[in-house]
């Protein structure tokens, strides 16, 4: 049998910065989720041995596109997301590439011993799709809100985590871990979120991409806050603060290059998440800081609470999940530069 | 000995802002919100009085989830009939004035997502006031969209939301009565159908039969339905009643919209000793509303401004 | 179309210093292992030639866990001649000589902490040398105490040990099977009684019945026992087949002792069409060690040296 | 109804170190597990509402004790952690203070979404034993050696983390989370570890312990670690090395003020813990330290893989959780300083 020629790329020294310079503008608005959706269905055009399972919410984590065009590939598992990891290393083992998908909540926490032990001890091919992440999902409330499972699945041996930052990437990344070969999680939201990135824009597993150069602090972000870092980075450059930008769309396996240079750098870090401060993205971060390059850092996220019901906008506004506290954030945090 | 005394209810450590939503008085009056009087609790209450309260507890529903333009109507509005029961038919004991009483039997949603129908059924029982429901799911609300024991509104024992955990919750509020507390309360649990294909149904199920905890009545609402279509074709959930037979309990099969079989149905619950009861009761989702009877595209819409008046109006 | 091709077997990931254990000269002559010729597996072999296979693998567990001191003892020595059955019998196919033969049929130990019995029977097939055997538990080596994929061990198609995960995985491969390679290969699954407790068993169980995987056979190792005491003592799981039938399975109630028995029912298993099978074993925990048998204090606990010979010697 | 007097300590400033310089000397070896069962039967004796669930393996966990002395109020729930977690949750909310255990791979991961929702979304008042932690089991393996769980809980909500060093602590830790009101983990070990706290020996709930003074580099450890640390340190102590150890036996919430003291004062931090490196307790250390007060740091844990079978002292040289690790990581640590 043969191996797949895509692997995560290693962490090999790079260049501080891609030397791109795309510039950003607001293409539109729409959800992650359903760059998700259309991935699966290229997989599914690509790849006979690609397989989806139904978590009984397909038509919110837009399996049912793959679903409509592959039917005999699509496998209804009705609400019993341990089970479905389960069944989707049954099938990893026996060849095929299965993605299971439901909330995040559900995806990463009602089966989190069968990811741990099914899946990544197996280092069985498996790929899980958390959807409806972080409080975006509005007003279904904190029990559908997931800001844990970054620090649950980044946790676990052989796991890849990818958090995209828009639809485009979504589409990207949802191809990208089909055509790698591991247990891989990919998390994204349920509302709209800008639409910024391109085709041309660069992606890769295992990369983080630097989307605005600058030297006074580097704003490490995923997921939909990467577009809040690029809006807090034009208005902190009207202050004179001029902000590196850097999508972190892996998160598991870090790119610790990208990151250690633009802690050199840039001397200040901060990071912007929709999970909670606490052991996420900015925890893996620092992590790194404090072994390579220790430099001050500012978390913005989730202070350690759960969420609520709201309209999206409100709960973001309100749990600080914008712009306006990354700005915060990196003012205070280049404050603290010595 | 000494007991280790603490704080349960009522909580408030939940996410909030300076302050609760408030309906406008606009809508308070549209729908006469500021004149209602709670129904009552009895044994002798008629089914007629029960399903009044059942229409009004419809109505409700309507109403909040058109206001929240977002949420639940169909599996709340099909176990209308069973909620009125338990909360007017004199099923239950409670008392709305002293909500954390210890005396009081408790009710576990385990179908979270069914918020709706217990919101309208506590503001029916006076457990608040009913221009609250008009709050539903929106900003710092206690009316969450599932329901959350942080936001501290009475009648709510627990958070629920992600399915299968209720049931344990009442079984282990059942156990904590038998056999530690020693005293007679019942604990009453709504389940879906589709909620029956998460394991820890079944575990919790075979914990109460192992345990022998006649005090815990669960009632599976039998709408056939669930997010992506009919039960059977999402996963087979029958044969039902077996599969809780094979679990130890006492079984019941009824309609879920007859009020004299819900009735009989808890009664002979009450009577049954060292085995947990499951009553399994047929609805149709989204039942009476002709428009989306049994049609599991309603799992989890809310009815537009246009339907919701279709809606009331059918409710008449 | 292209296939996504990736390598799947033997992996070789898992935690591992320079060098596997070696056992010493002085053990494996002891336990005369270096002269050892596999048995056969055919369905022509008589109930007699299995029953001596039987006889040895329950030898072999024995050996390696005195060796090992630690591991257990009850599960593995009761299932013994079921998996002689399934391995020599002619009931599983498979190649020791290509173990990963993509016609091979699958096994998957749900009750991981059976994995001696899973060694010694694969040992005895031809998988790897009988020596090997005498490497359990030690670091570094492929007989981890519970079967680790990471070790890459001829036979061991997936890791198990936590409870309950197994039979979803093997139900995740019979549906590979059966919908996407479209093969028809068997895949064979044991679990224990404790095991049943577990919710995934029963999300498993409704997930295979509703897709109708007449290609996989489980079998429960029902002996009444689990590690604080019996069933009913920690747990009550009967009535398990009235279980299982309710959970959409064909269901078989045998003699896990009966040689003639367990071949009728795989036999059985075999013939069902769009519905999966559960055979429930009954056994005995520790059969037929005199001093283990239906004891569950020996669930997880292996022989010392003295009740190793004494046990051997019962197995002449 | 009252509320009980009992709270976790705030985090107000504290002297850099408590005055006490506790002269540890190995006492003999006990594993902590002993410790969590005679704390529940301290519990027992004091409290009636106390209540213990059994998880099959009581006999393993040391529920068994409690089970013996209070048959009344000990309850096997067979072998299904997440109902288990969901029973507590329910005689929680009964105002009974339920202790649930089982090995900690199945007690933090089987139910992690109970835990999250019933029982720390609902603020429940219920006790997590999770024991077998870390890969001191043993030959059982990896399946049964958890390192991840320290992430996981620490990442809820409402949670309260405990890992005791030694038996003495955790008979006190025990005591202590069934007497604090709020949901609560505590993580024991199997295997008879290096017993050297005594009854008077500081311990609080939410309180870093210095049991080692020393002002060149900071060891915070947890559990057995903790022991390694303090034989670590008298090495290092002979190379003219003079190293802090700090227990940190509350997890979440962190001791901040002890351990950005250390920082202050020491200038360089190494962590110590059976876990993985990711997002344990030197996650949360990291994460505070780049907020606080950066310093460089080094990670003393398992690196991302999962364990094995083996003997305990093999695999715990096998894996560098050991005094010698920590020594090399000091070292390390120290010359980083600038
Ligand atoms: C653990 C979990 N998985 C998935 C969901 C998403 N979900 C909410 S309701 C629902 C369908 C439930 O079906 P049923 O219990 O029959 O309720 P009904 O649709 O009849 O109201 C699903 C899948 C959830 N809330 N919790
Ligand atoms: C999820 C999980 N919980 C707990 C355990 C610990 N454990 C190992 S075997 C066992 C008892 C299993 O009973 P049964 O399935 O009847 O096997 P038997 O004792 O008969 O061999 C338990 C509780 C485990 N391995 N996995
Ligand atoms: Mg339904
Ligand atoms: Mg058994």
């Amino acid at each position: 049998m043969e191996t797949t020629t895509k692997t995560i790329a290693n962490n090999e020294p790079l260049a501080s910065t891609n030397g791109m310079k795309p510039k950003f503008e607001l293409l539109g608005k729409k959800a992650t989720r359903f760059g998700f959706g259309e991935g699966l269905v290229t997989l599914g055009e690509r790849y006979e041995n690609v397989v989806v399972l139904g978590g009984d919410i397909t038509g919110s984590v837009m399996t049912s596109y793959f679903q409509e065009k592959f039917p005999d590939r699509f496998f209804s598992a009705g609400i019993m997301e341990a089970t479905a990891t389960l069944v989707a290393t049954g099938l990893a083992l026996s060849g095929k590439v299965p993605f299971f998908a439901s909330y995040g909540a559900f995806a990463a926490c009602r089966n989190t011993d069968m990811l741990r032990i099914s899946v990544c001890y197996n280092d069985a091919n498996v790929k899980i799709g958390g959807g409806h992440a972080g409080i975006s999902v509005g007003p279904d409330g904190a029990t559908h809100q997931v800001l844990e499972e970054i620090a649950i699945t980044r946790t676990l041996p052989n796991m890849t985590l990818v958090v995209p930052c828009d639809f485009t990437e979504a589409k990207k990344a949802t191809v990208a871990i089909g055509e790698f070969v591991g247990p891989a999680y990919i998390r994204f939201g349920r509302t709209d979120t800008p639409m910024f990135t391109k085709e041309d824009t660069p992606f890769e597993l295992g990369r983080a991409q630097v989307f605005r150069e600058g030297n006074d602090v580097a704003i490490c972000a995923c997921g939909p806050m990467v577009w809040e870092a690029l809006v807090a980075a034009e208005e902190l450059a009207k202050e004179g603060i001029d902000a590196r930008v850097i999508n972190v769309s892996t998160i598991k396996p870090l790119d610790n290059a990208t990151l250690i240079a633009a802690a050199k750098e840039c001397g200040a870090i901060v990071s912007a998440e929709e999970h909670q401060i606490t052991a996420g993205l900015g925890g893996a971060i620092a992590e790194l800081l404090v072994k390579e390059y220790p430099v001050p850092m500012e978390f913005v996220g989730v202070h350690d609470t759960f969420g609520g019901s709201g309209e999206p906008d409100e709960l973001m506004a309100l749990f600080g999940l914008t712009s306006v506290t990354i700005i915060e954030a990196a003012k205070k945090v280049v404050k603290r530069k010595s | 000995m000494a007991e280790l005394k603490f704080h349960i209810y009522p909580i408030e450590s939940g996410f909030h802002g300076p302050k609760r939503p408030t309906p406008s008085p606009d809508l308070i009056a549209k729908y006469n919100y500021a004149n209602f009087k709670p129904f009552k609790n009895s044994k002798q209450n008629s089914d007629e009085y029960i399903a009044t309260a059942a229409k009004e507890i419809r109505r409700d529903i309507i109403r909040s989830l058109v206001e929240a333009k977002s949420g639940h109507s169909g599996g709340p509005l099909g176990i209308s009939d069973v909620m009125a029961t338990l909360y007017f038919g004199g099923v239950m004991r409670y008392d709305p004035k002293q909500p954390w009483m210890e005396s009081r039997d408790r009710f576990v949603l385990s179908a979270g997502h069914m918020a709706p129908v217990l919101y309208a059924t506590l503001a029916n029982a006076g457990f608040m006031e009913k221009k609250e429901l008009l709050t539903l799911r929106k900003l710092n609300s206690r009316l969450q969209g599932h329901p959350g024991r942080d936001m501290g509104l009475p009648g709510i024992e627990t958070s629920t939301g992600s399915l299968g955990q209720g049931m344990g919750i009442a079984v282990g509020m059942a156990l904590a009565d038998k056999y530690v507390s020693k005293n007679d309360h019942r604990v009453y649990c709504i389940t879906g159908d589709g909620e029956l294909q998460e394991g820890e149904i079944w575990e919790a199920a075979m914990f109460a039969s192992h345990w022998k905890l006649d005090n815990l009545c669960v009632l599976v609402d039998r709408n056939h339905c669930q997010i992506d279509g009919r039960n059977p074709d999402v996963m087979e959930v029958d044969p039902v009643a077996d599969k809780w037979k094979a679990f130890g309990f006492h079984t019941i099969h009824i309609n879920g919209h007859s009020i004299p079989e819900i009735r009989a149905a808890y009664a002979e619950a009450n009577s049954v000793k060292e085995k947990p009861t499951c009553i399994v009761a047929e609805t149709y989702m989204g039942h009476p509303i002709s428009f989306m009877n049994d049609d599991y595209r309603w799992h989890g819409k809310p009815p537009n401004k246009e339907q919701a008046e279709k809606a009331l109006a059918e409710l008449e």
